[in-house]
């Protein structure tokens, strides 16, 4: 498979959202106002990438080599964790103006579902390394375009005369939904 | 003469009324018992007034509630103070409404006269301020201001209304002695005087630059005007004084230059009287009338549940009682019959884009009216060009869902301006 | 003040119900709940791993430098988490068949980490295993519920294990199934819509 | 106590142009309602009850909704029932009873009133119904075996089904007049091209929807599939005039993209947002999974009209 | 400094004793698993080609090594005489690989029968291949040696609609299979006999 | 196994080494508060709380953004701990409550129809909202939309009603509502809160010297809510039992169903809800504010300084209280007799007071055992001077001082020290009893004495009835129990037999001439109208003035510049602070004004409190804004209200007189709880301008 097929599948037809339901919970929390959508996107982007990449050097050259696949989640999730904060670490220090951008995303990467979800399917579908760096960006793209497309819908929701029970998780629920249904128009592309 | 017109993808089209090449005189509404007037600062218990029940007033003198205060008001007629009352007005303006019953002997105080002859601004301040036409105070008093340029507005800003166009028309001399007695108290060099094209020729005996303006609504509005004369646009949230500009009516013009050259403050107003049926008339009322005394002069009858504005519809503001005077800027009054008021309703924005396309500020007004519908006032100012609104009520206008747009934007400056000066007071 | 055993346990049942009262752990919740058997069998390995990882996390609170804490806990429950992915191969394999690759993402749960952090690591054994069971059970009785609701509207049917099953359309033969709510959108409307329902009945 | 009169008082302004929800709503009734007849003509009584009951149904939900949540009772608007009518028209005249209910209920409840009624839905509620029902029951949708028990004088297929599964030669057989005059398989009131043509007019110079969505949606349709007749592998797809007169196209584009809730008010994204609609219609149709792909290209360009919608002309005065 | 070795010594030994542990509970459920997996991974598959064989093939299955990968063989007794070998292939799909069981008769170097064993390939579409048994049937009587290719590829495999790429894994699967088949031909035929004693 | 071993222990070791170098290396100075926050929250980063990320949430918490509670996860515990952190200590943040003051809502007039937003705000700015009423509530629940937990309703009745159990005290509401009706306040704020211009004030509240939410307690009865009504009364004055009792009720004169009808008992109400308290048996809790460590020392143990000592206490000072009499109550235990105020529900009541952790010293006396520099070398940090008015004032004529002659406070006081067992001094009471004065002490003079068996017990005052400023139902009583009055009638002396007794008193006739300053006439002696009265027992009760000996004592020292009036008051340069003109000295009751009602001192009490507070906490010491002390607010005292119908008001359930006049038992009766109910119906729930017309 191509890699433009490759990308059109992660980021639409197999959205990691919308589709493989991983990374809800900062879907909710970070999708009320646009900017703070737009800042968690760019951070997913930038970790997720590098998580990919790595995690798939771990499983491939330890794991499957020492037959330790059991080990994976934990490995992965250690992984993970420490880059986050190492890399929070770094760009607080080394490049605060991006830290400021994207820094304070960063921790709600570590329990994003989405970033240890997208790594176990690079290696569950044994992408090779540049697939795998591909479909990892494809999939914090599409995690990123389904959350600022729900953050420019939620800020309307938001001001709309919303029945109270409804009001704000409960209706970000059901418009996740109909979003997850929009989706469906990509079905079959690739 | 309101309806959609049945080709409902043009833009409205609302017509300014268009004055008469030979206009008849103005009414004379006879004088009342009494009149009121609103002066522009709230009764304290505390302090003790300068003024109370019972003293005599003449014409024309100033009437001043407390010491060390610039705010007063002129007595348009000469005789007793009957009353004063804490009086709440618009916007959460506070007031004193004082009533002044009207004796029989016509006394004219004589202050002003001793100083007519040479116009400062100290004197202008201190007795033009309460003329017909209202006169800006800052204009006088701001000894730093940096206006520069005068824009006069011989165009009514409203619809239906003509007293503008009125007083352009038939008080040239006065408008140019204004200018002149201007010049020479306050410095400004430039004048623009805005009219219809129909009396641009009137008009440039005023000795003022002239510009004429369009025939559709808004076409009048300052802003729209300014514009053109500035040759940028007044940045969002500033006030025409920022740009060094102040916007005056023809008439306050034309009162200080009858001012100064009679030596009498004028206490007569001209006012257009919009009766049920849309028909419009001239009169001429003596300040601090209550408008019933107009309603029974043009033999008018307002009942239960019509609604009284002083103003035009687009612009004005309607009043609860028909006690209310007329005040130096009423340049109308109109009265509608219940069964034409368009009733508000309680509708969510459908998101139509009507008012977007009427809006001639490019507002978003969509958008902005959920936030301000939802309370969010600062996020509306912030990303939705609330303080572009130039206040024309187009977007009320046109609006599908009936909602009341003009006033929430309106509520929603009134808001931020108090949400600041509360902030301001408290760093 | 300090709450007893029982309102620890207690509180994760109503107060704190996850996912409706604390709107965390969404992902599994939507994943895995297209019959009530899948949300059921999650919910239990949810609260295993909870039971687990406060444990040990409660007794481990003192020692445990505050700078790793999460590194520490993480390794915890991801502990845990293999344990329940190696029991339930072993041991109930379809089951694990259709959770998939939603076990190993019980390690991101927040709702887990949230526990061991907020409560376990400040906390008594017996207090954290009580705060850790009722929030499981609560866990499980939601996802279950959620199950049942999308099993019975999507499918006509509601498993209770394996292949006992209730099916609707032995009652009622022309029933069709409401496809929707078994497929990813359907999910998501149906939390929702969960959650006004006991908003209203918390009002 | 106080003075006996009492005047009404609000703040400017106090004219009004006299428009209104309700009388928008009729007109877009009025003008759809005429492309219901080829329908009824074609499919007889079954059209007539599934409309009728769309129709009541919608009302009753709106109706059930607002006691419910203790609202002003909004059925006069006219909206509930537009909702019953547009989604009846897209119906087949097939439809089983309890479909059309759970239909009318998701559009009218989980399309609109949950959002807060009308005007707070981000989706067009029909076309949310139609997607619903479309991938639950996907039988209903196939129209071919929908209208199995009829006997018609013109083609007997499906043309959008035809052509995803035959190719441009399976369709060779459709002429464009009778296209155009509703004489083609499809839903209840979208078939007849000419009738759907003249309503879309009436309301686009009544000024009740928007000329730059229904223009740009069309203009989309064509363009795109005129690009994948020349660009993509001969015989390989259909001309545009027959995507123009198929499937919901026309529906789509002057009842279904103007929804005013959850489309676009500034000109610019207008565009953008029709023609959005228009491409990925025909990308559907195509090369993805659906037979028609007005439903889910609306729906899609539904959720991005927040988006471009900020694309607007500068205010007054606004400083950059 | 202090801190900074305790934060180490921390995280090291828990991190082993968790590795420990882990280890440990992977000893004690290994043989488990792997008896689950055949039985629910690929039973239902063996048991679909295997049909009417008389012994349990599960049961009887035992494993050579292929390109350092171990490969399980599974026997199917047919007429009495255990004369077909069930093992797996695996072709790229679109999600990953796809298992393909495929059964060959030992005797007459002939498919007697294929089925997916586990994919992960979205569902509904692809995913038919292990439903579809008018698909996999296709296979069924082929010649190991025939070149096995859907019909878009030359080939004479009929590819499911809308799911080409699903049905072009799975034939890649059969030919990885028949590579397998004819690389251990020798080693299998020699297992067989043992069985057939 | 052991690649395992291996694998794990080598992850840990880089993991570990990694941050913790990195932790080093890439160190970045940051509020410490964050982290510390941080530590506080869950830490799951789980993006619940609508931040990115716990450090985030903690940013924000420091940058005051969000709340403490903003932590979805970790709970109450977590929140309390945050606002540790943030310096919201909880042991001093007291929780803000809100409350509605107006209860109006749709009942007041209309003076337009309006079409417009429907917002509080739209409606206020047009011409100050559609009501007549310029203060009272606009009802469109702009504070219900600004309130973000659910807290605010619009009740049935039109007006907002507040969930005190959801009401966090976050304010948005305050903020929200145009007209300042509903007000976020703690605790202390509210107790502090004296009636301003702009509050939504009934006449009885306006009136009432302590400024009580009457038609609050009122409509509290009217809902059973009787503890809810002692609360309410407590927030205002800690002596609800003794003022139920001897309050002369100026609220009650202002009533405006007093205008057209009889006025509420309002006073009777009080008593009821506190008698109610005290027939439980159990005093309410009242809750304090957190200590602040700052001491008071507060001289005088009478209802001024009682009324201080637990005001300061409630906001959170430490009060030392010290009384030169054995039993603290001052004059209302001294000197009101116990059939109007029973020792043991003083009793109560001071217990209660006390309860809150007032420390108290009886016995001592300012300037004999302690003196103002010694309570500043012990370390006060101010102090406050309620001696009351213990020294009656002499006629100055002859023959005083006789055998059998008495001064008022002298007399009560010496007969409720002995009445309680801690004295011994004997009043031999004589057949032939004069009581001079028209004051409430000859009044409580003359029953005292009827009860103790007086044959003939006659007040003689110098001018009428009609100007006696003694409280009309006791002058009542009084003539009921049988004694007799002489009024304009002048003392010129007493005479006296050989042994130094008094046998007589001489009085001059007097006729009402011209008014004086206060608007009473002035009585002038007829000359020669000299008439002799036979006594054998004479009290004088013409009035008190403070006790002010101390300051001699204080001569040469710093207190010896304490300012006192003409009328031996201190002098506070401000009624309203009562801050002597020794900053941290403040007085009120008696001792700044002159003998007056318990009301006032208990309101000065309240007063004195808020001005110490103030300087106590560094602020300026200064009046309240826009006060309408002592007067009422314009146009709130009607002349005539509509729409009244006549309800009989509820009458006070008294001891016969026959029994009465035999015993120092209460002679007023509470009312029974349905007449209690009963009469709180009658309230017409005012506000500023509407009344409750349902009610008339």
């Amino acid at each position: 498979m191509g890699y433009f097929e490759l990308i059109i599948a992660c980021i639409f037809v197999n959205n990691i959202l919308l589709a493989q339901f991983l990374g809800n919970c900062p879907f909710l929390g970070t999708s009320k106002k646009m900017e703070t959508a737009m800042g968690m996107s760019m951070a997913v982007i930038f970790v997720m990438v590098l998580a990919g990449a790595i995690t798939w050097i771990v499983y491939t050259y330890i794991l499957v080599r020492y037959d330790l696949v059991y080990l994976r989640t934990i490995a992965f999730i250690v992984v993970i964790a420490s880059l986050v904060q190492f890399v929070e670490m770094f760009l607080k220090k080394s490049i605060p103006a991006l830290y400021a951008g994207l820094g304070i995303f960063l921790p709600l990467i570590t329990t994003n579902c989405a970033v240890m979800g997208a790594c176990v399917l690079n290696v569950d579908k044994e992408y090779t390394f540049v697939q795998a760096l591909v479909a990892s960006f494809a999939y914090a793209v599409g995690f990123g375009l389904a959350l600022v497309l729900f953050a420019g819908v939620r800020e309307r929701i938001l001001l709309a005369r919303v029945p109270k029970p409804l009001q704000d998780t409960s209706i970000g629920l059901v418009t996740a939904g109909i979003i997850a249904l929009a989706f469906y128009t990509f079905k079959g592309m690739v | 003469m309101i309806k959609k017109s049945f080709f409902g993808t043009l833009k409205p089209r609302l017509e300014y009324a268009i004055i008469d090449v030979s206009p008849p005189d103005p009414q004379e509404i006879p004088a009342s018992t009494s009149v009121q007037l609103f002066a522009g600062v709230a009764l304290e218990q505390e302090k003790r007034h300068l003024l109370k029940a019972g003293d005599p007033v003449k014409a024309g003198q100033k009437l001043t509630l407390f010491e060390n205060k610039d705010d007063y008001v002129t007595a348009p007629v000469s005789g007793t103070i009957a009353e004063m009352a804490p009086f709440y007005g618009d916007f959460g303006s506070k007031m004193t409404s004082i009533t002044i019953d009207i004796s029989e002997n016509h006394e004219i105080d004589a202050h002003f006269k001793k100083i007519a002859p040479s116009p400062t601004r100290e004197n202008a301040k201190e007795y033009l301020c309460c003329l017909p036409g209202r006169f800006p105070v800052s204009l006088f008093s701001d000894s730093e201001q940096k206006i520069t340029t005068l824009l006069i507005m011989g165009m009514d800003t409203d619809l239906l209304t003509l007293t503008q166009q009125f007083i352009v028309k038939t008080k040239t001399p006065a408008i140019k002695s204004g200018i002149l007695a201007l010049k020479e108290t306050t410095g400004i060099e430039k004048f623009v005087i805005a009219v219809p094209e129909t009396l641009s020729q009137d008009a440039v005996s005023t000795g003022a630059i002239v510009k004429p303006v369009g025939s559709i609504y808004p076409a009048a509005s300052p802003h729209l005007i300014l514009n053109d004369i500035l040759g940028k646009e007044i940045p969002a949230g500033q006030s025409f004084e920022d740009m060094g500009v102040a916007v005056v009516s023809a008439e306050a013009v034309a009162s200080i230059g009858t001012a100064y050259d009679s030596g009498q403050i004028p206490a007569k107003k001209i006012l257009t009287v919009i009766d049920k049926s849309g028909q419009a008339k001239m009169v001429s009322a003596v300040i601090g009338t209550p408008l019933k005394d107009i309603f029974t002069a043009l033999n008018m009858t307002a009942n239960h549940e019509d609604r009284i504005i002083a103003g035009g519809p687009m612009k004005g503001a309607s009043v609860y009682t028909e006690d209310h005077p007329v005040c130096e800027n009423t340049d109308a009054v109109m009265v509608q019959d219940r069964s034409v008021i368009p009733l508000i309703s309680d509708n969510a924005c459908i998101n139509c884009g009507e008012c977007v396309r009427a809006c001639p500020a490019n507002v978003p007004v969509n958008m902005l009216i959920r936030f301000l519908e939802a309370g969010q006032f600062m996020e509306g100012a912030d990303s939705y060009d609330l303080y572009s609104c130039i206040e024309c009520g187009l977007c009320s206008y046109v609006c599908t869902a009936k909602m009341p747009i003009l006033q929430y934007i309106r509520l929603a400056k009134y808001e931020l301006a108090r949400i600041q000066k509360a902030e301001a007071e408290n760093v | 003040m300090p709450k007893t055993i029982t309102q620890e346990f207690t509180k994760g049942l109503w107060e704190e119900l996850p996912p409706f009262r604390l709107v965390l752990g969404l992902c599994p919740v939507l994943g895995v709940t297209t019959t009530m058997e899948n949300g059921i069998g999650m919910g239990l390995a949810t609260t295993f791993v909870l039971l687990g990882s406060n444990f040990f996390v409660s007794i481990f609170r003192n020692i445990i430098p505050a700078k790793v804490r999460i590194a520490c806990f993480i390794i915890i429950i991801a502990s845990f988490v293999i344990v329940v992915e190696l029991l339930m191969q072993a041991y109930a394999y379809k089951l694990f068949l259709k959770l998939g690759v939603f076990i190993p993402l019980i390690v991101v749960n927040c709702i887990v980490l949230g526990r061991a952090e907020a409560f376990a690591s400040k906390n008594k054994i017996p207090h954290s295993v009580a705060d850790a069971l009722g929030i499981g059970i609560g866990f499980t009785l939601s996802l279950g519920a959620l199950g049942a609701l999308r099993e019975i509207l999507g499918k006509g049917t509601v498993t209770v294990w394996e292949t006992w099953m209730f099916n609707l359309s032995s009652i009622f033969p022309s029933f069709q199934p409401f496809d929707f709510m078994v497929q990813a959108p359907g999910a998501f409307v149906a939390l929702g819509l969960m959650l006004c329902v006991l908003n209203v009945i918390g009002d | 106590m106080f003075n006996q009169k009492k005047f009404i008082v609000s703040h400017a302004p106090f004219w009004h142009d006299g428009s209104a929800l309700s009388k928008k709503h009729y007109h877009i009734i009025l003008a759809a309602l005429p492309a219901v007849i080829p329908g009824i003509y074609t499919y007889g009584g079954r059209a007539v009850a599934v409309v009728a009951f769309s129709m009541a149904t919608a009302i009753l939900w709106e109706l059930i909704i607002n006691v419910i949540g203790k609202r002003q009772v909004s059925i006069g608007d006219g909206n509930a029932a537009l909702i019953g009518l547009l989604l009846a028209m897209l119906l087949p005249a097939t439809t089983p009873w309890w479909a059309v209910l759970t239909g009318t209920f998701v559009a009218v409840v989980i399309g609109k009133q949950i959002f807060g009624g009308l005007g707070g839905n981000p989706f067009n509620p029909v076309l949310l119904s139609i997607a619903i029902l479309s991938v639950s029951w996907r039988g209903l949708f196939d129209f071919d075996e929908a209208l199995l028990t009829y006997d018609f004088d013109f083609a007997m297929a499906y043309p959008l089904a035809a052509l995803k599964h035959l190719g441009p030669d399976g369709v060779a057989s459709f002429s464009v007049l009778d296209l155009l005059l509703g004489r083609q398989v499809g839903g209840i009131g979208s078939t007849c091209g000419i009738l759907l043509i003249a309503g879309g007019l009436y309301l686009v110079v009544r000024g009740f929807i928007r000329w730059e969505i229904s223009v740009s949606f069309l203009a989309g349709i064509f363009a795109t599939a005129l690009l994948f007749k020349f660009f993509g592998s001969p015989g390989q797809y259909e001309g545009p005039l027959f995507h123009l007169l198929t499937g919901y196209t026309l529906i789509g584009a002057f009842y279904l993209a103007t929804e005013d809730s959850s489309s676009p008010v500034n000109f610019i994204p207008m565009l953008i947002y029709g023609a959005g609609c228009g491409v990925m219609t025909i990308f559907i149709r195509n090369v993805g999974d659906y037979v028609d792909g007005v439903v889910f290209a609306i729906l899609l360009m539904n959720l991005v009209n927040p988006i471009i919608d900020k694309i607007r002309p500068k205010a007054l005065g606004k400083v950059v | 400094m202090n801190e900074m070795i305790k934060m180490v010594v921390v995280l090291t030994i828990l991190a082993s004793v968790s590795g420990g542990l882990l280890a440990a509970v992977r000893n004690g459920t290994e043989a488990q698993i792997e008896n689950q997996q055949l039985e629910f991974v690929k039973g239902p598959a063996i048991k679909m080609i295997l049909d009417g064989s008389s012994n349990d093939p599960i049961a009887d299955r035992f494993k050579i090594m292929h390109q350092n990968t171990e490969k399980s063989f599974f026997v199917g007794r047919f007429d009495g005489k255990a004369n077909v070998i069930a093992f797996e292939g695996a072709g790229k799909g679109y999600g990953g690989d796809i298992g393909i069981m495929v059964g060959v008769n030992i005797d007459e170097d002939k498919i007697i029968g294929a089925a997916v064993t586990t994919h992960s390939e979205t569902p509904g579409l692809g995913a038919t291949a292990k439903d579809d048994p008018g698909f996999v049937s296709q296979f069924k009587n082929l010649s190991i040696t025939e070149s096995i290719k859907v019909t878009n590829d030359g080939g004479k495999i009929n590819a499911m609609s809308g799911a080409t790429i699903t049905s072009r894994a799975v034939c890649a699967g059969v030919t990885d299979a028949m590579d397998i088949y004819q690389n251990l031909k020798p080693q299998l035929t020699e297992k067989i006999k043992a069985f057939n004693q | 196994m052991i690649e395992a071993l291996l694998f794990m222990l080598s992850i840990g070791v880089v993991c570990g080494a990694v941050l913790s170098i990195a932790s080093k290396v890439f160190y970045v100075y940051e509020d410490p508060r964050i982290s510390e926050i941080e530590g506080l929250t869950a830490a799951a980063n789980c993006g619940g709380c609508g931040y990115t990320g716990c450090g985030a949430a903690a940013a924000a918490v420091v940058e005051g953004e969000a709340a403490p509670s903003v932590c979805v996860v970790a709970g109450t515990e977590a929140a309390i701990g945050i606002a540790a952190v943030m310096g919201l200590d909880p042991g001093t943040a007291e929780p803000l409550k809100s409350i509605n003051e107006c209860l109006g809502g749709n009942r007041a007039d209309d003076k337009f129809t309006y079409m417009g937003i429907p917002s509080c705000r739209g409606m206020d700015a047009l011409y100050g909202g559609k009501r007549v009423c310029s203060v009272g509530c606009i009802g469109f629940g702009d504070c219900v939309k600004a309130c973000k937990f659910d807290a605010i309703c619009i009740a049935s009745n039109g007006y907002p009603e507040i969930d005190e159990s959801k009401c966090v005290g976050c304010g948005a509401c305050e903020t929200a509502c145009p007209k300042n009706i509903i007000q976020v306040k703690t605790m202390s704020e509210r107790l502090l809160h004296f009636n301003q211009e702009d509050d939504a004030l009934a006449p009885c509240r306006q009136t009432c010297p302590a400024e009580i939410d009457i038609p609050q307690y009122i409509r509290q009865i009217k809902n059973h809510d009787y503890a809810g009504a002692v609360n309410t009364i407590r927030e205002r004055n800690p002596f609800l039992l003794s003022c139920g009792r001897v309050c002369p009720h100026p609220c009650e004169d202002v009533c405006r169903r007093g205008v057209e009808d009889e006025a509420v008992s309002i006073n009777q109400l009080k008593r009821f809800a506190a008698d109610y308290e005290m027939n439980s048996g159990q005093h309410l809790p009242i809750s304090c504010a957190p200590d602040t460590g700052k001491r008071v020392a507060v001289i005088g143990g009478g209802p001024a300084g009682l009324s201080c000592a637990y005001f300061l206490r409630r906001l959170g000072h430490s009060v030392m209280l010290f009384d030169m009499m054995p039993r603290l109550g001052g004059m209302i235990r001294y000197g009101i007799p116990e059939y109007r105020l029973p020792k043991k529900v003083l009793e109560w009541e001071i217990d209660g007071i006390l309860n809150l952790g007032i420390e108290t010293r009886t016995n001592v006396k300012l300037g004999e055992d302690f003196d103002l520099s010694s309570l500043v070398a012990a370390g006060y940090d101010a102090i406050f001077l309620g001696i009351g008015a213990w020294k009656d004032y002499s006629l100055r004529i002859d023959g005083e001082n006789l055998d059998g002659c008495y001064t008022g406070i002298d007399f009560l006081t010496t007969f409720a020290t002995t009445q309680q067992g801690d004295g011994n001094k004997h009043i031999p009471i004589g057949c032939k009893c004069v009581v001079i004065g028209g004051g409430n002490t000859a009044i409580d003079c003359v029953r005292t004495l009827v009860r103790l068996g007086a044959e003939e017990v006659t007040i003689v005052y110098r001018r009428t009835r009609k100007e006696m400023p003694a409280n009309r139902v006791e002058i009542e009583a009084a003539e009921h129990e049988g004694v007799k009055f002489h009024f304009l009638a002048a003392p010129n002396r007493v005479m006296g037999d050989e042994n130094g007794k008094a046998t007589g008193l001489e009085y001059l006739k007097m006729e009402l001439g011209e008014p004086d300053d206060s608007g009473r006439r002035r009585p002038v002696p007829i000359e020669g109208s000299e008439t002799v009265l036979d006594i054998d027992m004479l009290i004088t009760a013409i009035g008190q003035g403070p006790d002010i000996a101390f300051k001699e004592k204080e001569e040469g020292r710093r207190f010896a510049d304490l300012q006192t009036t003409r009328w031996d008051t201190i002098d506070s340069a401000d009624p309203e602070t009562l801050q002597t003109n020794i900053p941290y000295i403040f007085t009120c009751g008696d001792a700044a004004t002159g003998a007056s009602l318990v009301v006032e001192g208990i309101g000065g009490g309240r007063r004195a409190a808020r001005s110490i507070h103030l300087y106590l906490t560094g602020q300026p010491v200064k009046p309240v804004p826009n006060s309408i002390f002592e007067r009422n607010i314009p146009g709130t005292i009607f002349d005539s209200v509509e729409g009244i119908h006549q309800k009989p008001r509820a009458r006070m359930p008294e001891m016969p007189v026959a029994e009465r006049i035999k015993t120092f038992e209460e002679a007023d009766l509470v009312l029974q709880e349905k007449d209690a109910l009963k009469e709180s119906e009658r309230c017409l729930d005012c506000c500023r301008i509407c009344y409750n017309k349902d009610a008339a």
